[in-house]
């Protein structure tokens, strides 16, 4: 059973290498990165059911046990954050396959782009999983410098400017890591987080605070917390469509769930919550009117995400089963729906030949199946009913009103109107672009630009993958009872802390 | 019931493809499953059917809890009556073949789903849910297809106004729910919460209340909403989903009606609703927005009724529930009648309908009627029963008394206006009218003969009234039609002979109201509030997202050096007591370290910087060298030389000197120092801090000494760490080699192929000879 | 005032400091330079293996001993360009870095078929007569996908920032992008 | 375990010059800060194992004047992953040369034209 947490690491490692061994045949690399992540999507379930029935499954690689060796951890959370990743991961490779087939015929194949992607679904899940401070960071450059690589794929000068934006604050991010790690090692001598857990509670009050606080705005960087977002709406809205899908699905979220992770199980109940709070307050606003103040689609789009982040936030500083709760469910609506909104919008950007919603109108007329995909995440992002974001917001808002404190009260009123504020930039959205009399397309103004603008043709797999992860975002709310429960179990464990230690430190390794 | 929710979503599901096989058929078949459901409540109801339960998510409190009594089928009457008279309605209102119809009979049945659902929800969750699914029904029913600007506006603005009102309210219940400890309606009835946070949630409940059921100073959304086809306004905003926030009101009354909180604003805003959505309609030309506007007076005539919590004004209220969806849909319906087969629906530009359609106009008289408060019928009864709630003696009830009778005098002469605007006159040319036909007239017919049928029998309306008032105490007053003479009699009588002096007056009082100031002009507050918020979230973004890379990095900067410095200062910072050096080598090598990096800044040439860097990077390997690292300083050595000749590589495409840049402001200069210095003597402290907190060497390193020899066959421990011990950190180092260099191949050789694309190539297909460029 | 010129002129270019392609048909080659750099490519490359193998007792490693051949490699192209590159490695660098991945991730994955935890390792000790004793630890095959994988890298590198830039005219390159982009704006 | 003076001097240089030199538009000069917060981190990560001592090698030295072997390790890694995303950074840079003519970092296009139509010329122009 543990040697399955390894697999979700290994298997796209040895699929990228041979990947690159065997150089660009497009089947042989459409094939490879299918069926290991369909394999992995089923590692990742059969890890979720394993971590729920029982304690957490956990894997000491090499058979060394904590604190010298790495352990790995599928508990709750972990499990099931890697499982929604992987099949947001798995549906947006179905379109990007698509995209790429439509656009330069089936046959054709890229040297970076399989191979990358599989670097980068292994550092995601790496990220879950590793229950290693200093693997962590290694997690995330793994999955950051293959992020790196995806984003400046076939640049044009937009493109360059973006990814050397994005590439710059995550390396400056990625540093700022590895001085933490080390303050961390300076005070304690360990690196694992379940070790780190007992000896972090012995350390003086202030030191404490201080760690804490370093390892929010550390991991808060790339979660896109304010004041740490700038970078993002300026560099995720160029990338070519499935990246920023998958970016703004996953990678934010790697640092939320590091940010939970570390927060719940290093610090306890000796967090700062209130700064938390205002933090959160300061994300949903910021990025609510940050969305209303834009005109481009994908900008928009990367504004109301980082405007969602503040929920996370939210629900994480209040600090209660039913917090946390809703911010797991959150994260799982989040990468969901998120990635399907940017998904949608690279097809309605491929039709209309434009991201500026001044320039499009009519798209609900002359596409009505992109119409209604685009329609159902936007209002599930508004958190409107009965769809997922409401579930979750629902969860996120009662724990508020539970915790009772007057900036609880506040922040609860704040996530009510952002979730109107993103009402009103979706609305502004479906009138405009939706609605009206079709405009012609925009003749494609950038000739470097080969992929994904103003060509028009929508292949079925994109059309379907796209349908694919907007059927996942609907599953979350059909599938809301068992997953609410779920995650109100999860939420339990990370406020015990006593299971996952108990599971790290003495559970038996093999 | 659920099932009958479940089956009004199901048909919607499958609307759009019978029209599309049958085309305006689709509405008679939504129309004959409305009808069922109602059929069915009512046969559950005799039966004695309560409640029944659905869970969905019981963590989040999600259930569909259903529960059926007097109100929540007086309700449904109006909800399934009406939607199936107007579905029916529908099938000749639109064209045959006309686009659309699928959709719009999709959404009018889903919408009836969503309304059913709403009010028989006992759970405030799934109420919420229901409700804002009207709003978006609304939304998607204003808008139609989506061409007319004005059918845009409209329907945008009833989605935030109603939504924002939807989201207020849900806080509300949920801080209501919250205090109760219980999210059932019924439970939260029987035993209300006390204390601030239900006056706060009361409050939010009634925002919630006011832009559903369009008062002010919400209302213009529901004027607006009027662009939609005359059968969505008959049925949504008129009958149906405006009676939402009426609803509630209904029922939560029982239990909030004693507190001011409560009974204040609703009273206040629902009179002074009243009395100016009277007004306004009295100044119409158009007959839909005369309607719409006599629809937003009589809703605040509605909510003072529920609001106060006494026998008699409840069940007054539930009787003109009941009155006001039979008479505003038949109206509506006529006007839409009139519109479609007159061509117009201004008063000013209609004459002699009355003489051409004696049967319609009869039907939209006796409605009229209703609507004024005439005997026989049951707007009468109904209004006769307001009048007596609120004739007492103490000055609260004469006050709302003057309030209402105010309000009824504006029906009374509206309601001419109307009757007479559409049917009077003359008529120059009735040949060009075409004839309303069987269905269109018998659709209007149904709710007018149950206005009079009630009217005759109120005692069947007072089955279910009566029911619902029986909650705030004994039966004191009986609907009927004849009291002998009363006060209220006298009123209607005061109320009905005002009226028409009212309305003969109209032109001297349209032009007093137009000095009215233009301050009152809720229209306007909306378009102000929009360019507000939008002129908000330019200003923040601007002043905020500057686009500048050095800013960003900046802010991260003093973000990671502030916040966990005053999360430090929080508790006390023990005594330090560092050795100075712990090997005297470490010295020249920190100077020439230092001295190095320091000079980086100041070299004009690119090769000088970055040879300085390479001096840098091999004074620390150096330093790892000295203190015991020789594995560490080996890489550092090496690591650094091929850094430079990548650094060599690139550089060489670089013009040779740094660009000269034009002197910055000082101040920007001076910040960046600050926050360098700053940044840097933060790491300084933090490191002798951290190092401090820490007693014993570590446990781990002393396991991977102890244990190299026989674990990984290596006395190398810093090798045996990282090819064995911690070698899952290896592997993943490695991969981000692996992607480096495929990123950089892609980038470095990109030149290559963008020339190769440039040429004209024989296959055409360019993408694939890139990258069969890039493997080569 | 003169001081000050001075100081901010103290590193200005004066003379061209890297050897440039331009103009000339290939890389201006150097015997002297060419033949010795040959004789000391294959010390230099045993020498690398030494450190692989003996980075379980001694300072070394996977990456010294990768990094070691790698710049053997660059000694190579300096001396020649990528014309001497290429008579010195012929395979694709790609394939190299991802079997240095592989042969990694197998070693990972070997002891789960022999029932041990995801990188497990066990090592064994032979006395060879007239040799002495033979170890033989099983991450050594981790250690050499390391090297493998650094050698590769370096031998990208030089493909791509190496020959892959200073073939470039990159004066073309951007009168190109430079029409392009007023094509755009007419 | 506190670390010395001198080591402490050298990382608050080595910050202080990476910060400084990260907050400038050339682009060459962010790769260099880069490098040099990258030399601090490592630096700092093999000074967080405690005061130094006999490197690690079994046999050799006796185990309690040995060096901490783990931070050593953990540094080896962090400096070969800094490596190999600088190299990635130049091959960026070398690109954006290429299309861009320099290689200064710019700003924000969109957000500039938000920033012009909000706050006005004038303020740009002052800039």
């Amino acid at each position: 059973m543990s040697t399955l947490v390894a697999l979700p690491v290994l298997l796209p490692l040895l699929a990228a290498a041979l990947s690159l061994v065997a150089g660009p045949i497009a089947a042989v690399q459409r094939v490879l990165s299918v069926s290991v992540l369909t394999a992995i999507a089923a590692v990742a379930g059969a890890l979720l059911v394993a971590a729920d029935r029982g304690a957490p499954v956990v894997l000491r690689v090499g058979g060394y046990a904590p604190p010298m060796g790495i352990t790995l951890v599928a508990d709750r959370l972990a499990a099931l954050l890697l499982l929604v990743s992987i099949v947001v991961m798995l549906g947006v490779l179905v379109f990007a396959i698509g995209q790429r087939a439509s656009d330069h015929g089936p046959r054709s194949a890229s040297v970076a782009f399989h191979p990358m992607y599989l670097v980068l679904s292994a550092g995601v899940s790496l990220a879950y999983l590793t229950g290693d401070l200093f693997n962590l960071f290694v997690a995330f450059e793994v999955m950051l410098s293959a992020s790196y690589v995806l984003i400046s794929r076939r640049t044009n000068a937009p493109r360059v400017r973006a990814s050397m934006t994005y590439v710059i604050v995550s390396l400056t991010s990625s540093l700022l890591f590895l001085t933490m790690v080390a303050f961390v090692y300076a005070a304690t001598g360990t690196v694992n987080l379940a070790d780190l857990s007992g000896r972090i509670d012995a350390l003086p009050e202030g030191a404490k605070a201080g760690l804490a606080l370093l390892m929010v705005v550390v991991f808060g960087i790339k979660a896109a917390v304010v004041p740490l977002h700038f970078w993002l709406p300026d560099s995720y809205p160029t990338a070519p469509t499935p990246v920023t899908a998958v970016f703004a699905g996953l990678l934010t979220k790697v640092g939320v769930y590091a940010i939970i992770r570390t927060q719940t199980l290093l610090f306890g109940e000796h967090g700062d919550w209130a700064f938390l709070l205002a933090v959160a307050l300061l994300t949903m606003l910021v990025g609510a009117l940050g969305a209303i103040a834009q005109n481009d689609l994908n900008r928009m789009l990367s504004f109301l995400l980082v405007s969602h982040i503040g929920y996370m936030l939210f629900g994480l500083a209040l600090f209660t089963v039913a917090g946390l709760t809703g911010v797991i469910l959150y994260v799982v609506h989040h990468i969901a729906v998120q990635a399907a909104l940017f998904l949608v919008s690279g097809l309605v950007t491929r039709h209309t030949g434009t991201a500026s919603l001044r320039d499009m109108s009519g798209v609900a007329r002359t596409h009505p199946r992109v119409a209604a995909l685009f329609a159902l995440p936007a209002l599930s992002l508004a958190g409107l009913p009965p769809l997922s974001g409401f579930v979750a917001k629902v969860v996120l808002l009662r724990a508020g009103a539970e915790v009772a404190t007057p900036m609880a009260y506040v922040v609860t009123a704040a996530a009510v109107l952002t979730s109107f504020l993103t009402l009103y930039a979706m609305a502004r959205v479906w009138v405009s672009a939706f609605w009206g009399e079709p405009s012609p397309p925009v003749p494609d103004v950038d000739p470097t630009d080969e992929v994904t603008v103003g060509t028009g043709v929508t292949s079925k797999p994109m059309l379907a993958s796209a349908g694919g992860v907007v059927v996942a975002g609907l599953a979350v709310a059909a599938l809301a009872g068992p997953l609410s429960t779920l995650s109100e179990r999860a939420a339990t464990d990370l406020l015990d802390r006593g299971p996952y230690r108990a599971a790290v430190l003495e559970g038996s390794s093999g | 019931m659920l099932i009958a929710i479940a089956a009004l979503v199901a048909t919607a599901a499958v609307l759009p493809a019978v029209a599309r096989r049958w085309g305006r058929a689709a509405f008679a078949v939504g129309s004959v499953v409305v009808l069922a459901t109602l059929g069915l409540a009512l046969v559950r109801y005799t039966a004695g059917y309560r409640t029944e339960s659905l869970a969905w998510a019981p963590v989040a409190g999600l259930e569909f809890t259903v529960r059926l009594d007097a109100l929540a089928l007086l309700m449904t009457v109006l909800v399934s009556g009406i939607g199936a008279v107007v579905l029916a309605y529908f099938t000749r209102y639109a064209s045959r073949g006309e686009e659309g119809i699928g959709r719009d009979a999709a959404v009018l049945v889903l919408f009836a789903g969503a309304m059913l659902g709403l009010v028989l929800a006992d759970d405030v969750l799934s109420l919420y849910l229901f409700w804002e699914l009207t709003s978006i029904c609304s939304f998607l029913l204003v808008g139609g297809n989506g061409l007319k600007g004005e059918a845009r506006r409209a329907a945008k603005q009833a989605l935030l106004v109603t939504i924002l009102g939807g989201l207020a309210m849900l806080l509300g219940l949920i801080l209501l729910g919250t205090a109760a400890g219980t999210f059932r309606v019924s439970e939260l009835v029987a035993s209300p919460p006390g204390g601030g946070v239900a006056v706060a949630g009361i409050v939010l409940v009634l925002v919630g209340v006011f832009t559903k059921s369009a008062q002010l100073p919400f209302h213009p959304w529901l004027p607006a909403a009027m662009v939609a086809p005359t059968p969505v306004s008959a049925y949504l905003h008129a009958a149906a989903m405006v009676k939402a926030g009426v609803y509630l009101v209904a029922r939560l009354a029982p239990a909030f009606a004693e507190r001011p909180v409560w009974w204040v604003p609703l009273v206040v805003i629902g009179l002074a609703t009243m009395v100016l959505g009277g007004w306004r309609a009295l100044r119409q030309h158009d007959l839909k927005l005369l309607l719409a506007f006599g629809t937003v007076s009589q809703l605040g005539f509605l909510l003072v009724l529920l609001a106060v919590g006494t026998y008699t004004a409840a069940l007054a209220g539930a009787a003109l529930l009941l009155a006001h969806g039979l008479f505003k849909s038949a109206l509506f319906l006529t006007a839409g009648v009139i519109d479609t087969r007159a061509g117009t629906r201004d008063v000013r530009e209609l004459s002699g309908l009355g003489r051409r359609w004696p049967l319609l106009a009869a039907c939209a008289t006796l409605a009229a009627a209703s609507m004024a408060g005439l005997p026989p019928l049951v707007g009468f009864v109904a209004k006769e029963a307001a009048f007596k709630a609120f004739t007492h003696a103490d000055p609260r009830s004469a006050l709302v008394l003057v309030g209402v009778l105010a309000g009824s005098v504006l029906t009374v002469a509206y309601t001419l206006r109307f009757l007479i605007g559409a049917f009077g006159g003359r008529g120059a040319e009735p040949g060009e009218v075409g004839r309303p036909g069987v269905v269109l007239t018998t659709a209007v017919a149904v709710p007018v003969a149950a206005s009079v049928v009630l009217g005759v029998a109120p005692g069947v309306a007072e089955l279910l009234a009566g029911d619902y008032a029986g909650v705030f105490g004994a039966a004191t007053y009986h609907l009927e039609l004849w009291h002998g003479f009363t006060p209220p009699l006298l009123e209607s009588a005061i109320v009905l002979a005002a009226g028409y002096l009212l309305y003969r007056r109209t032109a001297a009082a349209t032009r007093a109201g137009a000095a009215l100031p233009g301050v009152l002009d809720a229209q306007r507050g909306y378009r102000a509030a929009v360019v507000g918020l939008e002129a908000l979230a330019r200003g923040v973004t601007s002043r905020l997202q500057t686009g500048s890379l050095p800013a960003y990095v900046g802010i991260i900067l003093v973000t990671v050096i502030g916040v966990p410095a005053v999360g430090l200062l929080t508790g006390p910072i023990e005594q330090l007591s560092p050795r100075a050096w712990n090997s005297a080598l470490q010295l020249p090598l920190t100077v020439l370290a230092l001295a190095a990096a320091a000079t980086v800044p100041f070299a004009r040439r690119r090769l000088t910087a970055v040879l300085l860097t390479g001096l840098v990077g091999y004074a620390i390997g150096g330093v790892f060298l000295v203190v015991g690292a020789p594995d560490l300083a080996l890489a550092q050595v090496l690591v650094e030389t091929l850094t430079l000749v990548v650094f060599v590589f690139v550089l060489r495409r670089f013009p040779p000197a740094f660009r000269r840049v034009e002197r910055e402001s000082p101040l920007r200069h001076r910040t960046r120092l600050v926050v360098a210095c700053a940044g840097g003597a933060f790491v300084a402290l933090l490191t002798l801090v951290f190092s401090s907190l820490r007693e014993r060497p570590s446990e781990a390193g002393a396991a991977y000494v102890a244990s190299a020899k026989d674990e990984a066959g290596a006395t190398n421990v810093v090798n045996a760490i990282i090819v064995d011990f911690r070698a899952l950190d290896t592997l993943g180092e490695i991969t981000v080699l692996l992607v480096a260099a495929t990123g950089a191949a892609s980038l470095g050789l990109a030149a290559r192929s963008a020339r190769r694309r440039a040429l004209p190539t024989a296959d055409g297909d360019r993408g694939q000879r890139e990258d069969e460029e890039v493997t080569a | 005032m003169t001081e000050r010129q001075d100081w901010e002129q103290w590193d200005l270019p004066t003379e061209a400091w890297l050897r440039s392609e331009r103009g000339s048909e290939g890389w201006p080659r150097s015997l002297q330079l060419e033949v010795t750099v040959r004789v000391l490519f294959p010390t230099v490359l045993v020498f690398s293996v030494y450190l692989l193998l003996a980075g379980h007792h001694a300072p070394g490693g996977g990456f010294s001993g990768g990094l070691v051949a790698g710049l053997a490699f660059v000694l190579r192209y300096v001396a020649g360009g990528s014309v001497e590159l290429a008579s010195a490695a012929r395979i694709k660098p790609p394939a190299v870095i991802g079997a240095g991945l592989s042969v990694a991730v197998l070693t990972a994955l070997v002891p789960v078929a022999f029932g041990h935890p995801v990188l497990a390792s066990t090592h064994w000790e032979w006395h060879v007569a007239g040799f002495g004793d033979v170890k033989l630890a099983t991450n050594l095959f981790f250690d050499i996908g390391v090297y493998l994988l650094i050698v590769g890298l370096v031998l990208d590198l030089l493909r791509s920032l190496g020959a892959g830039i200073e073939t470039r005219d990159l004066e073309r390159e951007q009168e190109r992008e430079r029409r392009r982009a007023e094509e755009e704006r007419r | 375990m506190t670390v010395d003076v001198t080591t402490a001097v050298l990382l608050g240089g080595l910050y202080g010059v990476g910060f400084y030199l990260l907050m400038q538009r050339s682009l060459m000069h962010i790769i260099l800060a880069l490098v040099i917060l990258g030399h601090g981190a490592n630096l700092l990560l093999q000074a967080a194992g405690g005061p130094p001592g006999g490197p690690a090698f079994v046999g050799i030295v006796p185990a309690a004047a040995m060096s901490d072997p783990l931070p050593q390790a953990l540094a080896l890694t962090a400096i070969v992953i800094t490596f190999g995303l600088t190299t990635f950074l130049l091959a960026l840079s070398y690109r954006s040369w290429v299309l861009l003519g320099h290689d200064e970092v710019q700003d924000d296009i969109e957000d500039h034209r938000l920033r012009r139509r909000e706050l006005g010329e004038a303020e740009e122009a002052g800039r």
